[in-house]
């Protein structure tokens, strides 16, 4: 028998920990040292939970509106409570403000009311609602001390309606479409990308040929079409559905070149023949073999199709063609706000705007970060 | 300092003094160069040889301070004795460790007084500017020469450089010509102005052996002429022995001897060289362990015959993709038969189709035409050839196949464990317990210890992940083992190591090989009979060592002659050209 | 005001564009392109003085209105100082009407032509009734050309005298020819349009080959407007018109600017005898969306213009930026009518859903179920009064009652209501359950402009859910598809906006369901429209007020009309079919402060457009006469 | 187009019903036989496409006149502010590409990649309006539409094209931000893919300068796939300029599209579409081509 040489003693330095690391403590391993996608994928993962308890987290409820606070500007929250006789306490309190309008030019403007405030208490009681539907609630995060008051951290829109509360409940619906259709793109993306990168031969052509006549279709005008096409009656939650449809009918392409481009390139590996001579069969090499060495770039790509998804939705409710109110989505806020009247009476109601360019950086630098730790083995360290 | 007379230490170029460079990484830096010292001689050629890490490279690149950030000289000196040109000033040789590498000196001497050049073929040249262009540019940047003047010039140093029709040559792009031609261009390149030192650093790794052999005489031909000192490096002793006058042996950056060629190879000094050295000689003749084994069992009954295999590939389809309208011909009616017991060698250089014939004989490939008769164990034989591949999964498992390129044969999201337990696995015929039992036992077999089973392929390095395929392909108990140029990505020391295995392997479990190499010293080493190839077609076949002293074929006689012996004594021997016959 | 002034004792002066061109020949002298007494007219601040151009911006689908606003010429007007109760002659230089209001005699200008310079004569009035507006074609023709049935009958008395008659008296026919919809008599030249006209051009086939036509009506409108839509008529740069600009620039599509220039052969003059129009030019840009047409007037780039831009939301962004271009805030005053008119449809097909609606019960509890001023002071700032689709209290036609009951919030009363007529059920989300069990839920059909209607519907439609469990969803959509759905009767309720003057011209549809825009009645007005063939019949109380209103059409005297008014309104005020929000308010658009000669204000409804108060005075008072 | 409820009829009463006017449900009848609205949807399309082969784009319901009048003037003009946006995107991609490139992981290279994505993230219609207001209100320029008035309708000289320009930059930096980011990005993965590549060091032992080696060579070679995904960029510059053009009142092919869609304009909206398509595919086939000239590994294979 030969004997052990050298090499095989691994001295237990890092690497050797790293050596029983499988793929995925390996990604997150090289995944870390991108701050700016580590940061994004914070941002989301809150995004997320806000999307989840959207009725929770917003004080109030978005649709309450009250005609003494229209156009109502943002107040600063203040923590230290500073009462009559110079003591202080914490108690964080936003100042009242009061509207009185020209009675010609209709023009309005707030004034803060001396000495009056309103106090506001975490998880305190506030607007009734139900939570998914069917949790009967009324604790907020932060409510007003005693019920009744309203307070606008982010201003109040053209009815008097609370923007911090409306955006917040926008972001289950913008989220979701994001999610929903890209995960639509997806299936569609992988099942095609797949068959054409595997199969080769007249699929591949058919499927490249259609990839191309989709991507040479201007995509706004097809929205136009399809969505002018779409039964203007049916109800918001349909037309939801119907919308992401749409959205993942045009997006599913580019998923489908990235799948397969990683199908050609896996299918030439020396291992995947060394599967196809160990007796493997087709569903076995494809699944056991090439798809595990694929699910870090399809993430890094699906990250990256779920902002331009957020966009197309913006974009489609701009043209009267996506949601329509009384739904609230990020893309129906600007909708509201797409006047000229809107940007002199209060810039803040462009939050929801704001919203969105947050969540495309943050998935965009997450996209990054994972596509570069998406092959822990070709990028040996920067 | 050798014991080199004093009156050519006159004619020294270029000198290194205790030169240490070093490359600050995540955990800690890395010193690639500690303390390494030697000269350059004008006329004389000096060879640095030392196995990959060695640090070789990185000294080669210190000297024209090109090195790939975040590599930094820390200390030493690099003396250049330069005899003319702008840096010959009065006070000396001026020191390069000393200049900033991005300095208008340190660039003024790169090209001009000291030229490189490097090992990739492929992608040293830019693709997507004329050869002439990029000759041209070295000459208009040192030598101010106008643009046409520049150009008829790129053109002569392609002639010199012996590339046929130069002024066509010069038009074209580096993607159209082969590995050889562009080597030569390179060198064009270099010689452009004249420098007094030439850096070669491993110029003919990539290339085929005649065509290796033909770049080392344009070098040393062009040395004798422009009197040029050649600092040449290459992890390839035979290299070493056929052109080397002093040499530098290194090891993780130290430079372990250094003296005149013909005293190293006699009585090496160092027990790393001595290694080397024997390591190299050892290859060049018939393992011992072999000549044993085939005296106490002589070779069995015939068990694979391959009679006129020919492989076809499409390189084109037309419009619609169903008529093929532009075909290569891979593989041309090769015939060859294979004894149970035996090794038999397939050899031949880069697009001779011994790969082809290795994977058309797995069937890997489905054969244009031709039959693979193979005789399993109880006897039947059967035509591989015309069996559907769904058929050939039996086949498979008395077949199994060796690759060249150890990191892309292992699948990098599987445990080793499972990656040599798939065979069995898939089979159904070990599971759990038993599985892994069998997979330590095959572990044990090939030299890996049983804690290997559960890391990943990307712990481990070439030599032993190679040892992982071993283990895999030997998984189902086969009888022939289809090899493709398993040791050609290994180191010197590791390729000897790696063979005796396979051959301890034969012993135990009465394995057949195919081994295909490029590399003759192999040949004589692992196989018994060998088949030498040539575009597509066997020209000869025969015992391993009547081929390899006696060669009837011209095309294997050049071939043999091309081969650097590792033995200075035997240098300069008539070298065969073989010029195609119209075939 | 115009008064007849002694025409001969003036000596006429004209624009000195012309009278260059005059000298050079191009034109007669002014005194010959002057009818032989032309329309003297006394500028409302002063007289003008001739100057170069004015703007004003139009937005949307083929919108004509705009332009159109600069010079309707009728043969009679309404007339701006009686405030539209009048009816004065325009085109016409006077008119006779028989007694019992069947037969009305024009007496034309001698001596007027037309942009061209052909004499404007009966002629051309007879081609445009007989040849065009009544020909077999056409048919049918508008039901306001026509009274007890029968259509009108025209004859040319001479060359300057023509009568129009009925079998039945018809007082509201002057008001008819008085609107900007029924200018057809005076449209059509008969030396230019014959030969767009089958009867009077032999080889019209090559001429409708040449133009790539296939059929006469669209080579009539090509070359002098649309018979049925008159709008529809500054596509021909050669139009022979009587208006005092001519198109110059024509309205195509894709155009970016419409340009009109002076008419050399307008028929009016001011009292000293100046040819009018004062300003040469106007200048219509033509905008995306109305955003754009905000921004070009934050701009300085609408001279005089309230239509699309003045809305409450954007008054203090206008009066903020009026100050950097000279202009001022120019009142659009209301007529009448509500801010929201809100609709059940009475005639629903669903069976439960139409007796509910129809339950009086049900309309009064939706009515005051909801706090008016509550959504006043959001949606419309403050700037509204609660009130029905009714006249205001100015008016001579006001009913207290219809117009104001119904109107204070009271939500115990709405709730007892509810629980009245069998609606005391409720579900786990709080929503009133209909006696078989199904939740009181129905969709209310709206456009998507303009915004405040919106957001009032919003509000209604929110309270309504907190204050009585009734679940109303508004379903805003595009114009097109609200109407495809409306118009088959397959809404529940759906919203407009409407200025319920009840003056002549105009059907008054939350009264009578004579018109589509009954949105509470399409099954009746389906009946009324197919004479019986289509749709349901009405009940008695709807049958009384349709007659009583055509009772009206024929009324003798403005007494006779007001009483018949009051009857229907009473009848209606009883039934309660629909309710609104607010009065219908002043909005406020631009004027640039150097333009004169501008009434105070004008109405916001397009029925009666800023051409009433005769454009052609406008002028420039700056030093140099022209746009500052 | 076809879909929707009702026709192009329907539109046109709905709108004037809208607004005040009277129109009998009859005289309806008669326009929809008169523009043949009432004959099978496959002729209607079959005839339309016979005429689109032989240069007839039919006649526009709405306006009366031949669609190829109507959209001669405005395809031009979305084919001039495409063309101006990919300038642009050229301009200011490449340079900040390379740089994030050899600045690789410095507080340059995040800036750049921010503010990079930062355009890709605004909707460009939000952009647009705030740049139009921010114009008219602050800077008092004349910001709507592509020519000043004077110039609307006069014919092509120098001095109207001048005025183009001078209007043309807030559409083309509003396309321009969102279509650079992702230029950007590939330039600079392009780039990271050359610059360790071994002809640079050949390039540098020969003696070259950094900035003129990096110019030439990786630079070089780098531009040819950035060449390539600019052909796939030009639809999605196309359909943005449909949404900037409706926002900035341009007379492109934009406003006029939404309007025939919304008014059921059939052969107006479908020549449209149309003639858009055909415009990206032909930007896709020039940048092939352009590519095919750069690149001589494309040529000569």
């Amino acid at each position: 028998m030969t004997d052990i040489d050298k090499e095989t003693a691994v001295e237990n330095s890092p690497q050797a920990t790293l050596a029983h690391a499988s793929q995925w403590r390996l990604m997150w391993y090289n995944f870390r040292q991108h701050r700016l996608a580590v940061f994004g994928g914070i941002i989301i993962l809150i995004l997320y939970i806000v999307a989840l308890f959207a009725e929770f987290i917003a004080p109030f409820d978005p649709h309450s509106s009250t005609s003494k606070n229209v156009y109502h500007p943002p107040q600063l929250i203040k923590f230290i409570d500073h009462d009559e006789d110079g003591g202080w306490s914490f108690r964080p309190h936003v100042q009242q403000m009061e509207l009185n309008r020209d009675r010609v030019t209709l023009e309005g403007n707030y004034t803060p009311v001396s000495g009056r405030k309103v106090y506001l208490r975490l998880f305190g009681k506030g607007d009734p609602y139900k939570l998914w539907g069917k949790f009967e609630m009324s604790r907020h995060l932060i409510a007003p001390a005693n019920p009744g008051e309203r307070f606008y951290l982010l201003g109040a829109d053209r009815l008097g309606r609370d923007m911090l509360s409306r955006t917040i409940t926008g972001t289950r619906v913008s989220m979701s479409i994001g999610l929903v259709g890209v995960t639509l793109s997806l299936v569609i993306g992988i099942f095609l990308g797949g068959i054409s990168g595997y199969y080769r031969g007249a699929i591949d052509t058919v499927v490249q040929r259609t990839i191309e006549i989709m991507i040479a279709l201007p995509t706004i005008p097809l929205w136009l079409a399809l969505s002018a096409a779409m039964p203007k009656d049916w109800d918001t939650v349909t037309r939801y559905f119907a919308i992401t449809i749409i959205l993942s009918l045009v997006g599913w392409t580019e998923l489908a070149r990235v799948v397969r481009g990683r199908f050609l390139s896996l299918r030439a590996e020396d291992y995947v023949t060394a599967a196809r001579l160990d007796g493997g069969s087709q569903s076995r090499i494809i699944f056991r073999h090439i798809l595990p060495s694929m699910t870090s770039h399809i993430i890094a790509a699906v990250t990256l199709a779920i902002p331009a998804m957020i966009m197309a939705e913006t974009a489609l409710s701009f043209l009267g063609l996506g949601l329509l109110p009384p739904a609230v989505s990020w893309g129906v806020l600007l909708l509201e706000v797409q006047n000229i009247r809107s940007i002199a009476a209060g810039p803040w109601l462009f939050l929801p705007g704001g919203m969105v360019l947050i969540t495309v950086l943050a998935f965009n630098f997450l996209g990054d970060g994972l596509r570069d730790a998406a092959d822990p083995y070709a990028s040996k360290g920067h | 300092m050798n014991d080199l007379s004093a009156e050519n230490a006159n004619n020294i170029v270029l000198e290194i003094k205790n030169l240490v460079t070093e490359f600050p990484t995540r955990d800690g830096t890395f010193r690639a160069v500690d303390d390494v010292s030697f000269s350059l001689k004008a006329g004389k050629t000096l060879c640095v040889v030392g196995e990959s890490g060695s640090g070789k490279s990185v000294t080669a690149r210190s000297i024209l301070q090109i090195l790939d950030s975040p590599g930094r000289i820390v200390s030493g000196q690099i003396l250049l004795h330069s005899l003319r040109g702008i840096a010959s000033d009065a006070d000396g040789p001026t020191d390069l460790a000393r200049l900033k590498p991005r300095s208008n000196i340190i660039r003024s001497i790169r090209g001009r007084e000291i030229a490189m050049i490097f090992q990739e073929p492929m992608s040293s040249l830019s693709p997507v500017h004329r050869i002439g262009n990029q000759i041209a540019e070295v000459l208009r940047l040192h030598e101010g020469m106008s643009k046409k003047q520049a150009w008829a010039q790129s053109v002569n140093l392609l002639d010199q450089v012996g590339i046929s029709d130069p002024a066509a040559a010069a038009d074209r792009f580096s993607f159209e010509f082969s590995g050889g031609m562009r080597q030569r261009a390179m060198i064009a390149m270099a010689l452009a102005c004249n420098p007094s030192v030439l850096i070669a650093d491993e110029p003919t790794t990539a290339l085929d052996v005649t065509t290796q052999a033909e770049v080392l005489d344009l070098i040393k031909s062009i040395q004798a002429e422009r009197d040029m000192a050649v600092l040449f490096i290459t992890h390839d002793i035979g290299v070493v022995a056929q052109i080397a006058d002093e040499v530098v042996v290194m090891r993780q950056g130290k430079v372990l001897e250094q003296g005149d060629v013909f005293g190293m190879f006699e009585n090496p000094g160092h027990p790393y060289t001595r290694e080397l050295i024997s390591g190299a000689r050892d290859l060049d003749q018939p393992a011992a362990q072999r000549l044993a084994a085939r005296a106490s069992r002589d070779i069995g009954e015939l068990i694979l015959t391959a009679t006129d295999v020919r492989k076809e590939f499409t390189i084109s389809k037309s419009l619609f993709g169903l008529r093929p309208d532009k075909i290569a011909v891979g593989l041309k009616d090769a015939s060859l038969e294979l004894y149970a017991g035996e090794n038999l060698g397939i050899v031949g250089e880069s697009g001779s189709g011994k790969t082809t014939l290795a994977r058309c004989l797995q069937r890997v490939y489905d054969l244009s035409s031709g039959t693979i008769r193979y005789s399993d164990r109880n006897g039947e034989s059967v035509d591989l050839g015309s069996l559907p591949s769904s058929q050939l999964r039996p086949y498979w498992r008395d077949i199994r196949t060796v690759f060249q390129d150890p990191f892309g044969s292992l699948n990098p999201r599987m445990t080793v464990a499972e990656i040599v337990g798939e065979p069995m696995l898939v089979s159904g015929e070990l599971s759990g317990r038993d599985l892994q039992m069998r997979v330590e036992e095959l572990l044990e077999l090939v030299g890996l210890p049983a804690s290997a089973a559960q890391r990943y392929p990307h712990a481990f390095s070439g030599g032993q992940r190679q040892r992982v395929a071993i283990a895999r392909a030997i998984g189902p108990r086969p009888r022939i083992i289809i090899a493709d140029e398993p040791t050609s990505a290994l180191d010197l020391s590791l390729r000897a190591k790696t063979l005796d295995l396979l051959l301890s392997l034969q012993e135990q479990m009465d394995l057949s090989f195919v081994f295909v190499t490029h590399d003759i010293a192999v040949v004589r080493y692992f196989c018994d009979r060998v088949a030498v190839m040539y575009k597509g077609g066997i020209v000869e076949v025969g015992d391993s060592e009547t081929i390899c002293s006696d060669p009837q074929h011209p095309y294997t006689q050049s071939l043999l002659s091309a081969v650097p012996r590792p033995d200075p004594l035997q240098r300069g021997n008539t070298r065969v050209r073989y010029s195609e016959s119209v075939d | 005001m115009a008064i007849a002034l002694p025409a001969f004792a003036l000596e006429y002066k004209e624009a000195p564009e012309l009278a260059a061109a005059v000298a050079a020949g191009e034109l007669p002298p002014v005194a010959d392109r002057l009818p032989d007494e032309p329309q003297v007219v006394a500028p409302f601040n002063a007289i003008g003085k001739y100057g170069n151009e004015l703007r004003f911006g139009l937005s949307g689908q083929a919108n004509h209105d705009p332009i159109r606003a600069w010079g309707n010429m009728g043969l009679v007007q309404h007339d701006y100082d009686s405030n539209y109760t009048e009816v004065i002659p325009h085109v016409a230089e006077s008119f006779d009407v028989n007694d019992d209001n069947t037969v009305f005699t024009f007496y034309l200008r001698k001596g007027m032509k037309w942009s061209d310079g052909t004499p404007f004569t009966a002629e051309d009035i007879e081609f445009a009734v007989n040849d065009i507006l009544l020909h077999e074609d056409l048919q049918p023709v508008s039901p306001v050309w026509s009274a007890g049935g029968e259509v009108v009958e025209f004859r040319k008395i001479d060359d300057y005298t023509v009568e129009f008659s009925f079998t039945v008296p018809y007082s509201e026919f002057l008001y008819v020819l008085a609107d900007r919809r029924y200018l057809q008599p005076t449209l059509y030249q008969k030396a230019y349009c014959s030969r767009a006209h089958p009867d009077y051009n032999p080889n019209l086939e090559a001429e409708l080959e040449a133009n790539n036509l296939t059929d006469w009506r669209d080579y009539l409108r090509k070359l002098s407007g649309d018979p049925h839509i008159v709008g529809i008529r500054f596509e021909n740069p050669d139009r022979p018109t009587l208006e005092a600009w001519k198109i110059v620039v024509p309205y195509k599509g894709g155009s970016t600017q419409v340009i009109l220039e002076r008419n050399p052969f307008f028929w009016q003059v001011d009292t000293e005898g100046n040819q009018l129009p004062y300003i040469n030019k106007l200048v219509g840009l033509i905008y995306g969306d109305p955003e754009g047409m905000l921004l070009g007037a934050i701009g300085g780039d609408n001279d005089l213009g309230y239509t699309i831009i003045g809305t409450p939301a954007n008054r203090p962004l206008l009066a903020k930026t009026a100050k950097h271009h000279g202009s001022e805030l120019y009142p659009a005053t209301a007529i009448g009518g509500t801010s929201l008119l809100f609709q059940l449809n009475l005639t629903h097909k669903d069976p439960e859903l139409r007796a509910l609606f129809n339950e009086k019960n049900f309309r009064v509890a939706l009515s005051i179920g909801f706090d008016r001023q509550e959504v006043i002071d959001t949606a419309l700032f403050g700037d509204g009064v609660p009130w029905h689709n009714a006249p205001f209290e100015d008016s001579p036609m006001y009913h207290e009652r219809y117009a104001t009951q119904y109107l204070k919030f009271d939500k115990n009363e709405a709730n007892s209501l509810l629980d009245g007529i069998g609606l005391g059920e409720r579900n786990s989300d709080g929503i009133r359950l209909l006696p078989s069990g199904r939740p009181v839920h129905f969709v209310v059909e709206a456009i998507d402009r303009p915004p405040e209607r919106i957001d009032q519907l919003e509000m209604m439609t929110q309270q309504w859910r907190d204050n009585l469990g009734v679940d109303v969803r508004p379903n805003i959509t595009e114009t097109s598809l609200m109407f495809s759905r409306v118009n088959n009767n397959n809404h529940d309720a759906a919203i407009w906006s409407d200025f319920a003057s009840w003056l002549q011209g105009r059907v008054p549809y939350s009264l009578v369901p004579l018109e589509f825009d009954s949105r509470w009645g399409i099954a009746w007005v389906d009946w009324y429209k197919s004479d019986g063939k289509r749709g349901e019949e009405p009940p008695d109380h709807i049958k009384k007020r349709v007659y009583l209103y055509q009772m009206s059409k024929g009324a003798p005297t403005a007494e006779a009309r007001i009483d018949y008014f009051q009857q229907i309104a009473e009848i209606a005020a009883d039934q309660f079919e629909t309710f609104g929000v607010s009065k219908n308010m002043t909005n406020y658009g631009l004027k640039k402060i150097a333009l004169k000669n501008v009434r105070p204000s004008n109405p916001g409804s397009n029925q009666y457009p800023l051409s009433l108060q005769r454009p052609w005075t406008y002028f420039w008072d700056t030093e140099s006469g022209n746009r500052p | 187009m076809q879909a929707p409820p009702g026709d192009f009829v329907t539109a046109l009463s709905a709108s004037l019903t809208a607004r005040g006017e009277q129109v009998d449900l009859v005289q309806l009848e008669s326009i929809r036989e008169r523009f043949g609205l009432d004959q099978p949807f496959l002729v209607q399309y079959w005839k339309w496409i016979s005429g689109v082969l032989v240069g007839d784009f039919g006649v526009s319901f709405e306006w009366r006149q031949p669609v190829g009048e109507l959209i001669g003037e405005r395809m031009a003009l979305s084919l001039i502010l495409a063309l101006a946006t990919v300038l642009f995107t050229w301009a200011v991609a490449l340079p900040i590409g390379v740089y994030s490139a050899v600045k690789k992981y410095t507080i340059g290279d995040y800036l750049i990649t921010t503010i990079g994505f930062i355009g890709l993230a605004t909707p460009n219609f939000l952009l647009a309006l705030v740049l139009m207001y921010v114009g008219v209100v602050h800077f008092g320029s004349d910001v709507t539409g592509l020519f000043s008035p004077e110039f609307r309708n006069a014919p092509w000289s120098f001095a109207r094209f001048k005025d183009l320009l001078a209007h043309l930059w807030i559409p083309v930096v509003i396309l321009g931000t969102s279509s650079s980011a992702s230029i950007i990005r590939i330039m600079r993965a392009n780039l990271l893919d050359e610059l360790p590549k071994p002809y640079v060091t050949t390039a540098r032992a020969k003696g070259l300068s950094e900035f003129k080696l990096l110019m030439t060579y990786p630079v070089r070679v780098a531009l040819s796939p950035f060449i390539s995904t600019i052909g796939w960029m030009f639809p999605q510059i196309i359909s943005g300029s449909v949404i900037v053009s409706i926002v900035l009142s341009l007379p492109t092919a934009g406003p006029m599209l939404l309007t025939s869609l919304k008014a059921q304009d059939m052969y107006l909206a479908g020549s449209f579409v149309l003639l858009l398509s055909i415009l990206s595919v032909l930007g896709m086939l020039v940048s092939d081509v352009l590519l095919a000239l750069v690149d001589p590994r494309v040529r000569r294979r």
